[in-house]
Order: C-alpha cells, then structure tokens, then sequence
C-alpha cells in the first residue's frame, strides 16, 4: 500500500543528520529568564508576581486572560528582578517577568500519581489547564481549548503529530525514541479526556527507529496505530495529516474539530503525561540547536524563558559568522535579528545558517506562471495568483483567490523559480484586507 | 474650453480639435472608422471629408434651431438631424465619388452613430452662435480628418508601399499593415506616440476613452 | 442543407467576419465596456438580444414598408428611428415587468442605442439581401461574435491590469495592439468558409 | 398638455424640414446614380469587347447558384465574340468575373467585377499581370499551375486558392459558352 | 563567544529560509538546450541558411530586448535567456529559403524578433506578462507580411553552402492539395513516408522536420519537469482523434469519408511536434492550473485539424496555439485551483 500521504507538497532536503544522533541533553540553567507573559495563541496573561519577589521553579507567575489563554510558570527559582516588555522572536514586543536564578532549582509542588489514569476526565483536564500546556507544535494554542470542543461537535480521533516535517529540525525525533512510553501515556490521557477511543500516531518514514519505538510502545494499545507517512514537507500540517491518515479533508476555515479530530504534538503529549502524573507545569522543552552555522549541534531540554544566545554559547557558538539565526524550522521559522530573546513554549529549533548559506530574497523576478506553486500548494490555492495581486496592491482580489486559507507553510516560495517572495506577499495581503 | 469667456478664438477652437482634444488620439471617439477605412491615405481623407461636412452642418443645425426644440426631445432631434446629413452626405457620395463610395459606403452611413457628432452638438453647438459652432465644427472635423489621413499615411506606405494610390516603392514592405491587425497596430501605437509626446512635452497624462 | 448554410452564416458573422476583428466595427464599446468582466458580460447579453430583435423589426420594416412606398432611401433614418424607439420601449417594460433585470442590464441598453454594429447590422442585411431567416441568423452570429470578443478582451484586460505596460500605452493604446493581436490570431479562421 | 403639444409642434417641423431636404437630395442623386450605373456597366462590356458596335444579352445561368449572364457582341450581323459573367469560389468570397471569348473560343481577357479576398494576398487578382495570364488560352490551359513557363496559368504565389478560383470560374464559363456556341461555330480548334 | 557579539550583522529575510536551486534563467537555457538537437537537424538538412536565419533571429531578439529596456529604464534582462530561446524558437520556425529567397530578406527575419519581443512581450511588461507566444506572433506576422517569402519551402539536402535549394512542397501542402496518394507516392511508400517525416528528411520549417530530434529534447523537458504532459498530450491526443475522424477522404469524389484518416500522418507532420512541446507549453501564455491546460490543449487540437481539413491553409498550428492563447486568461478565470477540503464541502 502506498504510504498515507496528500496531494501537492515539497521535498526539500531534511538535513537532520545533523543532530538526528544527539540525544537530549538538559541544557545549563540560565543566570536569568525572560518569561514572555503571552507565549500562545490568544489572549496573553496577567503577571500575578511583583518585583522582587521570590519564586520557586513551577510557580504560577501569570494568570490566563480568558478562555483561550494559558497559564505560565517560572521555569526557576529565584527572584523578580523586572516585569517588562521585552522583544520575542518575532520581533515584537511582550510583557516579560524577568527572573535571576538563585540556582536552587526549587521546586513548587510536584507530585507523583502513578494511578492517574483512573482519574475522572474533567480532573485530568484541569491538570492539563494548570500546567499551562499550549500546542508544541509550533502554534502554541492553548491545549485546553482543542480538549473542549461544543456538544455538537464530537471527537473520535486524536491524531498525535510526530511528522517533524520541517528540515532539520529533530526536537520531536528524540522524544520519540527516548519518551516513546511516556507519549503513548499521554496520548491515553488526551483520549480518556475526550472519551475517544482512536489514537493514530503519525510519523514521516525518514524516521524509521521512531517508528519502531513507538510500535513497539503502543504494542499492548489496541486503541492506538502507529503510521509511517511519505516523506514530504508539510506533512505534519494539520490538515495535511489529517487527511493523509483518516482521509478527511477539513473544509476551508473550518477546524479539526469540525472532521472530529483533535491533532497534538508529541512535545504536547509528553507534556500532558508529566501534568498528569507529576503535576507538573510546562516550564521546558526539547528545542534542536541544529544548521551547517552552529559548531555543536544539539538537542537541548531547555527552560522557557532561557535566552537563544545562552544556547549558543553553550553549542559552543558559531562555526564562522553566522549569517542567519532561524527560531524555529527554515521553512516557516522566523529570522532574527536579536540573540536576545527567549525560547517560548513554542520554540522547536534553533537553526544557524552560515553567510554563504543564506538565500538572498530581496531581487526576485516576475512570476513566469510556470505553475510549480499551484501543483505543490498543499492547501490547492493559486500561490502565483496570490503574490501577483498583492505585488500590484489588489488585496482585495487576493481573496477570490483564498487568501485566507493559506497558511504560510512557505512550499511555494521554496519551488518558485523566481525566488519570489509569496509568503510575504501573502502576510502583507491578510494584513491589509479582512476576512 | 473657452465657454465661459466672452471672446472665443477661432484659432484656438480648431487647434483644440486637431491636438489636445483629438477625437480620436485624445478623446478617443468614433474609433470603428480610425481603423476600417484607413487602409489607405485617399479613404481616410474621404471619410475625413464626409465627417466634416456633417460635423459643420450639424454645428450650424443644431446652433440654428437651438432654441427652438424643446430640451426634452434634444437627443432625438439632434439624432434625427445627423441621421438626416448623413443621408445627404451618403445619397451625395452614391453618386458622385462612386469608386470610392462602393468600398466605403457602409462606414459612410455609420457616421450616424459616431458619438463625436453627437457630443460636439450637444456639447458646443446647443449652446453657441453659428459662428463657434461652425469653428467647433470645423477644428474638430479637422482634427479628425488629421488623425485619418496620418492613419492611412502609415498604414499604406508600409502596407501597400504607395500613397494616395500612386506606387512609391515597387514592393508591399508590411502587408499586414492594411489588414486588420496592421489598423489596430497603427491606431495603437499612434495613440501610445501622441500620449508619449503629450506626457514627455507638455506634462499631460494618458489619453481617455470609450464612448462611441 | 438549408441549415447548413444558416449555420456557415452564423459561424461566418461570428468568428471570420467577427465585427470587432475584420470589419472593425463597434470598437468604441468595445473598448469602453472590457474595461470589467462584470459589464462586458452584461453587455454580451443585452447586446445579443436587441441585435437579434432588431435584425427582426427592421427586416419586416425595409420589406413591407419601405420597399412598398419607394422610402429605400431612408433607411439610415428609419433603420436608427426603429433601434431608438425599441431600445427605448425595452427600456420601459424591462423595468416595469422584471426591475431586477432592468438593474443589472438597464445601464447598457442605454448605451446601445447609437452603437454602430446595431445600425451595421440592419444595413448589412439590406445590401446582402439576406432573407427574415438569414437576417435573424446573422444578427445573431454578429452578436454572439462581439459578445465572445468582448469576453475575451475583458479577461485579458483584467490579466492585463497586473502587468507593467510603458505608461504611454497604458489604457487605449495598449488596447488597440491586443485588438491587433486577436485579430491576428483570428486570421486562422480565415477561409473556412467562402461566403 | 401645452408642452406636449410644443414638443409635438416642434418634432413634427424637424422632420418634415429634413424630411424634405433629404428628399430633394434623393430626387437630384437618385437619376445620376441610375445613369452611371449604367455607363459604367456598358463601358465595362465595351472596354473587354472594343471591336463590337453592339453587344446583345444571349442569354442567363447559374454558376454556384448565383446570378450569371451572357452577352453576344455583334458587329453589324457578325459575331465578334461572347462576354460572360461568372463566378469563382475564392479564399473567402465568391470572386465576380467577366470573361470575353472569342469566337474560337479561347479567351480574350478577363476582369474581376468583385470580390472580397484578402488585401494584398488574393486581391492580387485584379491586377493586370494576372489577369493578362489568362489572354488567348483554350480551354485546355484553363488550369492553375504553381511553377513558371508553362502554357497554363500560372498561380499567384501566396495566392493559389484564389488563382484557382478565377481560373475554375472562367474555365466554367468556356464550357458554357462551347456548349451553346459550338453547334453553330465548329468550335474544335486546333490544339498545339 | 565574540561571534555572538556580532548580532547586529545577522540577516533577517521572511520564511521560507532554503529554496529550490531552480531558477528562471535556468529553467530557459534549459529549455534551449532542449531545443538544440532538432535545432542541428534543421541545420543538417537546410545547410548554413538555416544557421544564418536563426542565428539573425536570436541576435535581433536578444538586442531588441536589451534596447528596449534599457529606452524605458527597466532592468536589463537579456541573460535569463527568455528572449534567446524566442529568437531560437522563432528561427525555428520560419522556413529555411527565407534567406536565399532574396537577399534583401534580411529584414524579415529582424522584424519577426522586434514585433515578438517588442511588440508582443516587453509592450505587456516583459516576460511573465505577455498574453501571446511571442515567437508565433512573429511568424504569424511575417506570414501575413511576406505571404510569398514565408511559403516557399525547399527540399532538405545535406549541401551546407547551398543557398538556393530546389523548392518543394511540404508534406502536409501536398496532402491538402492532391490527396494522401501523391503524399505516399512521393515518398515511395507508406513506411518510408512515416520514416522520413519521423527522422525530418522533409520540406518545412527550420526546427520542425525532426520528430525525432524533437521528442528527444521534450523527452528531456519532461524527465526535468519543466514541462508537464497535460498540454503536449491533449494536444496530440485530440489531434489523433480529429486526423482519424475526419481526416479521410474519398479518393475518387474528394468528399470527406468518416473514420478512414490517418491519424500518423498529421502528428508526424507540420509544426505539430514543436508546437505541442515548446509552445503550447509556454508558461506565461498557457493556463496555469492543470485541468486548464487540458482545455487548452484540447483546444489547440480542434483547432489545429479545423484548419487543417476545413481552413485555407495546410498548417493549423500556429494560428491554433494563438486562438488558445487568446482564450488562456478566461480559462484561468473560470477554471482555478481546488482548495484542499473544498471540493467534499460541497459535495455534503
Ligand atoms: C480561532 C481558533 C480557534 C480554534 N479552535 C479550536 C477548537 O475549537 N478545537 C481544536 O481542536 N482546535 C482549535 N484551534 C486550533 C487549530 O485547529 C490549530 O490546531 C492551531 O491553530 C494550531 O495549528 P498549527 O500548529 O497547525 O498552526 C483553533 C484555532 C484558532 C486560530
Ligand atoms: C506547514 C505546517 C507544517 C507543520 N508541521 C508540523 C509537524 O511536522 N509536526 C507537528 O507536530 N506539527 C506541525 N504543524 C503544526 C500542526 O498543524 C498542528 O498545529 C499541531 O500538530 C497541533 O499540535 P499541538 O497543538 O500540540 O502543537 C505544522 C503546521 C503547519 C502550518
Ligand atoms: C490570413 C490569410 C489570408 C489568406 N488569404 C488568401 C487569399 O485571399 N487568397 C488565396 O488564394 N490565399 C490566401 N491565403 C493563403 C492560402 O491559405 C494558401 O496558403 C495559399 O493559397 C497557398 O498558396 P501558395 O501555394 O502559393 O503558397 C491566405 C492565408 C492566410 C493565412
Ligand atoms: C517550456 C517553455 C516553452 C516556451 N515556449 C516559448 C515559445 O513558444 N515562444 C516564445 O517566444 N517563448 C517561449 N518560451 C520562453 C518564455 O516563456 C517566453 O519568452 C515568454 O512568453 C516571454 O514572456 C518558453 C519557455 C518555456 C519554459
Ligand atoms: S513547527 Fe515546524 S518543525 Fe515543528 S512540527 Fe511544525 S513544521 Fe514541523
Ligand atoms: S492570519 Fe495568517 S498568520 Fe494569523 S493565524 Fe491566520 S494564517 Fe496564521
Ligand atoms: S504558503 Fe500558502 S500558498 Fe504557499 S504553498 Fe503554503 S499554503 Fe499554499
Ligand atoms: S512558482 Fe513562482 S514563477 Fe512559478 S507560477 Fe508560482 S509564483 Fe509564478
Ligand atoms: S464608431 Fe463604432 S462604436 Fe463608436
């Protein structure tokens, strides 16, 4: 049989030997933490803590802003030292509580319940709302909210996203293969919670031994398939995988839900287990300091709130001069422009591109309409259409055309021949015009 | 325009109608006879000569009996009057330019539709003494008649290798040029010259269009 | 075989003969109306019909009114008289009977009334001595062959829109090259059928 | 109700005036045009038939179902020889044609009356080099042919389908003529 | 730990941060490339005039657009190769006695490349804009131009120097004209006809007599992706179809006998090849959604054997692909991408 896959798609070159061997190493504890207040998608939290205070390593320093918000933790202990805007790795300026680690790692509260399987769902989602678990994936939606779907929309499938499709990067690789039980734990909780009785674990078959591991941790789970997929970016968007793994096609502008499906990350699955049994809040994650630029390359567990040059320092810097540094994965990662900013609960990777490496975008041709982008488009929108009309100012237009339903996975600036910058000119268009 | 000065210059009226306010290069009406009968310099004119006479003819009826006809009925009493001209114009050139009449007749009735006519009468002449009127007639026509005859200039130097029917060059150097795509070309780039010079010499913009 | 002939007829008036490509007539519209493909679209469809309709009431007027009283000379002025006076009573009941009809395709009817092709028409049958039938045929092939290249500037206009054309020939001229282009792509009709 | 009567007043003074002027134009053009209609149509006959005084309509017929008609020209009792008109069917239109024949039947020149061939391809037919082709052929030769120096008609480069046609129509008209004549006139002639 | 220092310095471009290493101007020279085996197939058969022609086509191309674009301040773009391969496309596909006709035909040549480039492409906005192939146009303008020039065509000899060869029909001239006997009979017979116009030993334009030449290099363009088999297929699909159909006639009356063409012959001849693969397949002036392009080359099918069988002229391709450019915006308009989940939407 053919693997489960979807139509369009690209292949770029995945590059994750480079730190594909490097099991997780707990990174150094910083000497300090900026813990942006709004790591989520949603409203951002309101600072419980004041300067000077002291607080221990778990401890709730911000409350959620409403329904879809989560709360965030100090990933030390030690003291306020400031509550700030402070830059993240989008550029943009959000309230931070900056903390000085005294070193201790002191611990709040932590717990272990070994029987908490037989916890009533709504206790376990309340673990989950109190660890402040959003989406490792990369969008970081507060998990909580895909656990509450309305009445009228029922789940029967959780899908646990293990593609890693984006090049390089190799952060859910290693949870895979050194958490695997601990993920298949979690994906149990997240189906008692929403009292499904479908787990599919969906991983590209580049990742042959993740596989097996997670085979072989699901073995006795009747409940739970473990699927290879094509190798092929963007298989781990949500949609694509969806449809690659249970053939359904989730509509323009609706949600998984709306197909009955709920899609996790396997850092979000890990991380709902250890809430579950530990308790314990989402205060690290396993993000991969990987590219051709880094001199070694890493997959680090590193506390939220730890600045990106504190990772480098410790990856032993840069090989020469570093052209670029890429939070997150080359495909729709962000670049910066500052080492000072920290890693959020959504920050998978980080990627150091050499000078000689970096793809100059700033000249670009006009759009030959060689179609490489409307045959690739995972989400079969017109990417060429899209970047003509934004280019000439007729946003308006760009919607007969689907602007809303792209999701910026960047494949068709990858292929486009002209180097033409379509996402950008995608972002400047939904910027400028309502859905 | 110079409407609402009391002194109108002549001069003027007629310039207006042959460069800034060209029918066909600038205002872009009555586009159909800047390509059909165009193909060669002795039609163009012709056909440049009938509009004229109407045009003038028009001017003066309508100045004439301007006051006269109720404004409800404007438009249809200045359609019936051109329709009328052109009847003449058309009966007249049945029958004393038969050669050129047979290979142009069909546009010659059209000038009933061309909406320049119509404008300028309802535009100038409804509003203006016989003697504006008839200048406004006259730059117009001529401006037509110009733009005409320099179509046709091109397009039968280059398509026929003559002018006027006499033979200038033994070969046709673009025969395309007398064919449809050849008109289209001319008007075109003719028209892409005219907004050129305009925008490069005297700081205008591009040119209009569509109407009739 | 009776058909046959209507039907070269109609392909004739509306792809080798096409008004817009080798008779150039009507260009005026045709260049003010695909500007957008909403109006051209709208113009298509009033077009057809008062062509049709017209090519009808003017056949039966030359016939049995003009001819009888000798008034052949006339025709320019009655041949615009029947179109205006049509126009203006379509105009009327469409907006009593069907006000959401006369809302999309009012504003064209008003623009057709001095249209050359719709006066070319009528006059085309005249000197063809075209029969009621052939009269109806060819004014219907003459409309659907201005609708079709009047779709089909629309669409290239609209592509056209995103395009850096040198600001000189922006607009009209640019118009007339495509013009030029299409009816150099239209010769390939040429000789299909001799008429 | 004094407005509409103003309007009527005025619509009716309108047409009656142009009504009247186009009337006279009518009236003055309308004898002209019938006149050198006329002239022209006889000194075209004249011009393909200079040796005859007279020259008589013999007869009709149809080629392509389309009006055609035969003359005889007469020299006091003497037949000079035939004028025929006919038709080709050319690239894009039905070519008009009038042909003069002798009365040994090989043809005396031709000249196109009308047709609607593209300009500068197959309206190259009315030129004089052309149509001077077709001048003394029987009508054995009465055939198109693409290369140069044979005895038959030699096509219009760019221009064979109207060649043919003109040759087609005219070689028709021969047949015609040789039909109806040849009783009288024993037409056979000598071939070469 | 000083590198870290240097921040400041870091590039910040918007994602993606890898691309493809594809690019315009190698995609263009590519498909030069492609184009160079039947390109020495014409210049074996035709001799140096065949060089001399496509050589002066490519020459005025690429200078037309290096001039025009530098009299209107746009950037310089010659050496993507876009204007080259319109020269090589055009020299292609003119005849080769277009240089021996008259020495004075210098000129045709030139004007075809300005009105392709000129006219046809940086009028609209240069490459990516135009609406027509701007290498057919130029032929279809030669064509109407110079109607005596540009339908002389001459008998494929290996005689290098020759400059006047003896002239001849095409294949598909003599099969308009006198009927698929003469065809046959002029080649011998019937298998030695498919192999003549199979390996270009035939009379026709520069590029297009090698079928064989031409399927390697479309082979080629294929196995690279850079063209796909929608438009080459449908084209030649519905070429097959309409040739078997209609393509037959009664050898005694000349009336059309259904179900009796042979289909062989109209692929292997004419323009067919060279159209279906590198032109119907421009991407600026086809559709460019997939199922688009099988209209557009059904399209250029019918269109292509209407003129063929009904149309005054042998040769139906050219002016086909230029119909159907004509029509590509509308069918892009009407026929775009399916958004993924939008099609079962509907169907609920
Ligand atoms: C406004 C909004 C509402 C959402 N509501 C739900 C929801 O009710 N249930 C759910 O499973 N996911 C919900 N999502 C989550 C998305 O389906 C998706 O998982 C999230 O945006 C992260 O996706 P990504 O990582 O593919 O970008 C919502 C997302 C947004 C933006
Ligand atoms: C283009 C694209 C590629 C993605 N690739 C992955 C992926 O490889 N792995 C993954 O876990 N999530 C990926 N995501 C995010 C998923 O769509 C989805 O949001 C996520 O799996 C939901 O889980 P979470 O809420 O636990 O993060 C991708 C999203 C996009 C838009
Ligand atoms: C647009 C166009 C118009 C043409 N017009 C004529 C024409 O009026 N008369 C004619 O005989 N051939 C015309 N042809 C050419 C014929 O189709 C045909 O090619 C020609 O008659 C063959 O002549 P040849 O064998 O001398 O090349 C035209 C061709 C095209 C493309
Ligand atoms: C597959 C392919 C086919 C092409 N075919 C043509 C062609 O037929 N004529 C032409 O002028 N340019 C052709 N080009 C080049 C280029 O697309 C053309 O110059 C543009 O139309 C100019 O905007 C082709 C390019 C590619 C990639
Ligand atoms: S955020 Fe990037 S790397 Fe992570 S799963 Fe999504 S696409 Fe893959
Ligand atoms: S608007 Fe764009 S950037 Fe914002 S969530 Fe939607 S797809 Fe992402
Ligand atoms: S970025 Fe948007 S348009 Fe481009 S391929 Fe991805 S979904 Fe399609
Ligand atoms: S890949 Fe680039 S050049 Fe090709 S169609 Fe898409 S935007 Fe245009
Ligand atoms: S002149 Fe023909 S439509 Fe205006």
């Amino acid at each position: 049989m053919a693997l489960a896959t979807f139509k369009g798609g690209i292949h770029p070159p995945d590059k994750k030997d480079i730190a594909k061997d490097r099991a997780i190493k707990e990174a150094k504890s910083p000497q300090r933490v900026v813990i942006p207040l709004s790591q989520h998608l949603g409203a951002p939290c309101k600072p419980i803590v004041s300067i000077g205070q002291e607080v221990k390593k778990g401890e709730v320093i911000g409350e959620p802003g409403g329904f879809v918000s989560a709360p965030v933790h100090s990933s030390v202990s030690g003291k306020v030292i400031a509550i700030a805007e402070f830059p993240n790795a989008m550029g943009r300026m959000v309230n931070s509580v900056v903390i000085e680690n005294d070193g201790k790692e002191e611990w709040a509260s932590l717990k272990d319940n070994p029987d908490y399987i037989k916890l009533s769902a709504d206790e376990l989602k309340e673990k989950v709302k109190a660890a402040g678990i959003v989406g490792m994936g990369g969008a970081a939606f507060p998990t909580l909210v895909k656990l509450s779907p309305p009445k009228e929309k029922p789940i029967d499938t959780i899908i646990i996203n293990g593609a890693e499709c984006e090049p390089y990067l190799t952060a859910d690789y290693r949870l895979m293969i050194e958490k695997s039980g601990e993920i298949v734990e979690g994906l149990k909780i997240l189906m008692r919670i929403l009292g499904v009785n479908k787990g599919f674990i969906g991983i590209e078959n580049n990742k042959p031994d993740a596989i097996e591991k997670m085979k072989d941790a699901a073995k006795n789970e009747p409940n739970i398939e473990v699927c290879g997929l094509e190798v092929k970016y963007p298989q781990g968007a949500e949609k694509m995988l969806i449809s690659a793994l249970t053939g359904r096609e989730v509509p323009p502008r609706a949600l998984p839900m709306d197909v009955r499906v709920v899609v996790q990350n396997v850092g979000t699955a890990l991380a709902v287990y250890e809430a579950a049994r530990y308790g314990k809040p989402l205060i690290e994650r396993v993000v991969t300091v990987t590219g051709e630029g880094i001199k070694n390359a890493a997959n680090l567990m590193v506390k939220i709130g730890t600045l990106i040059s504190d990772i480098v320092e410790e990856c032993g810097g840069f090989k020469d001069s570093a052209g670029k540094v890429v939070s997150g994965g080359p495909m729709m990662g962000f670049a910066l422009s500052t080492l000072d900013v920290p890693v959020t609960k959504g920050t998978s990777g980080i990627l150091v591109i050499p000078e000689e490496g970096v793809v100059h975008t700033d000249e670009f041709g006009p759009c030959i309409r060689c179609g490489r982008c409307i045959d690739i488009c995972p989400m079969g929108l017109m990417p060429s259409m899209l970047s003509i009309l934004s280019e000439k100012g007729h946003y308006e237009d760009t919607k007969e055309y689907n602007l809303f339903d792209c999701f910026e996975c960047g494949s068709c600036a990858f292929v486009c021949p002209s180097k033409r910058p379509i996402v950008q000119l995608v972002r400047l268009a939904k910027s400028l015009t309502k859905p | 325009m110079s409407n609402s000065e009391n002194k109108i210059s002549y001069i003027s009226l007629i310039k207006n109608g042959i460069f800034s306010e060209n029918p066909i290069f600038r205002v872009a009406l009555s586009l159909c006879p800047a390509v059909a009968v165009t193909s060669g310099v002795k039609n163009g004119f012709m056909m440049g000569i009938a509009v004229l006479f109407v045009q003038i003819m028009v001017n003066i009826t309508v100045s004439v009996v301007r006051k006269f006809i109720h404004p409800k009925v404007r438009i249809p009493s200045y359609m019936f009057i051109i329709a009328t001209w052109v009847t003449v114009t058309d009966l007249s050139m049945a029958a004393f330019v038969r050669d050129i009449y047979a290979q142009m007749g069909l546009y010659i009735k059209l000038i009933v539709a061309f909406a320049i006519i119509l404008s300028r009468a309802e535009l100038f002449a409804s509003k203006q003494k016989i003697t504006p009127s008839f200048f406004d007639g006259l730059g117009n026509g001529i401006g037509f008649l110009f733009a005409l005859v320099i179509i046709g200039f091109f397009r039968e130097l280059l398509g026929k290798g003559s002018l006027w029917g006499y033979p200038i060059v033994d070969t046709k150097p673009l025969l395309i040029m007398i064919l449809p795509t050849g008109g289209f070309f001319a008007v075109g780039i003719l028209m892409g010259l005219f907004n050129w010079i305009d925008m490069k010499f005297f700081g205008g913009g591009g040119a209009s269009g569509g109407g009739h | 075989m009776e058909f046959g002939k209507l039907f070269e007829l109609f392909i004739a008036a509306a792809l080798i003969n096409n008004f817009v490509f080798t008779r150039y007539l009507g260009l005026c519209i045709f260049f003010g109306v695909t500007k957008k493909m909403d109006t051209s679209i709208g113009m298509s469809i009033t077009f057809t019909s008062v062509m049709v309709i017209s090519a009808a009431l003017n056949w039966v007027i030359y016939k049995f009114i003009m001819i009888p009283l000798g008034l052949g000379f006339l025709e320019i002025v009655i041949f615009i008289g029947v179109v205006a006076g049509f126009v203006q009573a379509a105009d009327t009941i469409m907006k009593k009977v069907s006000p959401g009809l006369y809302y999309k395709l009012g504003i064209y009817l008003a623009l057709i009334t001095t249209n050359c092709i719709i006066l070319a028409v009528p006059l085309l049958n005249v000197s063809e001595g075209y029969n009621f039938i052939e009269s109806m045929f060819f004014g219907f092939g003459s409309g659907v062959g201005f609708s079709l290249a009047m779709i089909i500037m629309a669409s290239i206009r609209e592509k056209l829109e995103l395009a850096d054309v040198p600001k000189a020939f922006q607009g009209l001229p640019i118009s007339f090259i495509i013009t030029g282009l299409i009816a150099l792509a239209f010769l390939g009709f040429s000789g299909l059928i001799t008429l | 109700m004094k407005e509409m009567l103003k309007i009527t007043a005025s619509l009716v003074i309108i047409f009656v005036a142009a009504g009247l002027v186009m009337a006279v134009v009518f009236a003055k053009t309308a004898p002209i045009v019938k006149i050198k209609k006329e002239q022209e149509e006889t000194a075209a006959r004249k011009k393909m038939m200079p040796d005859a005084d007279d020259i008589i309509e013999a007869g009709q017929w149809e080629p392509y179902g389309k009006k055609g008609k035969y003359f005889e020209g007469k020299k006091g009792e003497e037949t000079t020889g035939y004028l025929i008109s006919t038709y080709g069917k050319g690239y894009s239109s039905f070519i008009n044609i009038l042909v003069s024949v002798g009365k040994d039947m090989k043809v005396k020149g031709i000249s196109i009356l009308g047709h609607g061939e593209t300009p500068g391809l197959g309206d190259e037919i009315e030129q004089d080099y052309f149509k001077k082709r077709f001048e003394g052929k029987s009508l054995e030769q009465l055939e198109v042919v693409k290369v140069e120096g044979t005895d038959k008609i030699q096509a219009i480069s760019g221009a064979t389908i109207s060649s043919r046609a003109v040759t087609k129509g005219v070689s028709e008209s021969v047949k015609l003529l040789k039909e109806k004549y040849s009783a009288t006139e024993p037409a056979k002639e000598v071939k070469k | 730990m000083a590198d870290v220092k240097k921040e400041h310095e870091l590039i910040v471009t918007v994602s993606p941060h890898v691309r493809d290493e594809e690019t315009t101007s190698r995609i263009m020279w590519t498909v030069n490339m492609a184009l160079l085996p039947a390109f020495f197939m014409g210049f074996y058969f035709f001799g140096l005039k065949a060089l001399f022609i496509t050589a002066l086509c490519i020459i005025s191309s690429v200078l037309s657009e290096y001039f025009f674009q530098k009299a209107v301040n746009r950037k310089v773009t010659v050496n993507d190769g876009s204007s080259f391969l319109t020269g090589l496309l055009l020299g292609m596909n003119l005849p080769p006695s277009l240089w021996s006709f008259n020495p004075f035909t210098i000129h045709v040549p030139i004007i075809g490349s300005v009105i392709a480039v000129v006219i046809t492409k940086q009028f609209f906005g240069g490459l990516g804009y135009n609406i027509f192939n701007p290498a057919l146009i130029g032929r279809a303008f030669l064509l109407i131009s110079f109607p005596k020039a540009m339908t002389i065509w001459t008998e494929p000899s290996a005689a290098f120097f020759a400059l006047d060869a003896k002239t001849t029909a095409t294949p598909l001239g003599i099969l308009k004209e006198d009927g698929i006997a003469k065809l046959i009979e002029a080649f011998g017979d019937k298998l030695n006809l498919y192999a003549e116009l199979f390996n270009g030993h035939r009379a026709g334009s520069i590029g297009e007599t090698s079928v064989l030449a031409l399927l390697i290099g479309a082979g080629f363009l294929l196995y690279k992706r850079y063209i796909t088999w929608h438009i080459p297929i449908s084209f030649l699909g519905t070429v097959a179809v309409l040739a078997w159909i209609f393509g037959g006639k009664n050898p005694e009356t000349g009336k059309m006998l259904l179900f009796a063409g042979d289909p062989l012959i109209h692929l292997l001849s004419g323009g067919l090849m060279l159209g279906a693969f590198f032109m119907a397949t421009d991407y600026v002036t086809c559709p460019s959604v997939r199922k688009g392009q099988i209209v557009f080359g059904i399209g250029c099918g019918a269109l292509t054997m209407l003129i063929r069988i009904k149309g005054g002229y042998p040769e139906g391709v050219m002016f086909a692909i230029l119909l159907m450019n004509c029509f590509a915006p509308l069918i892009d308009r009407s026929m775009k991408s399916d958004v993924f989940g939008a099609v079962k939407e509907k169907k609920k």
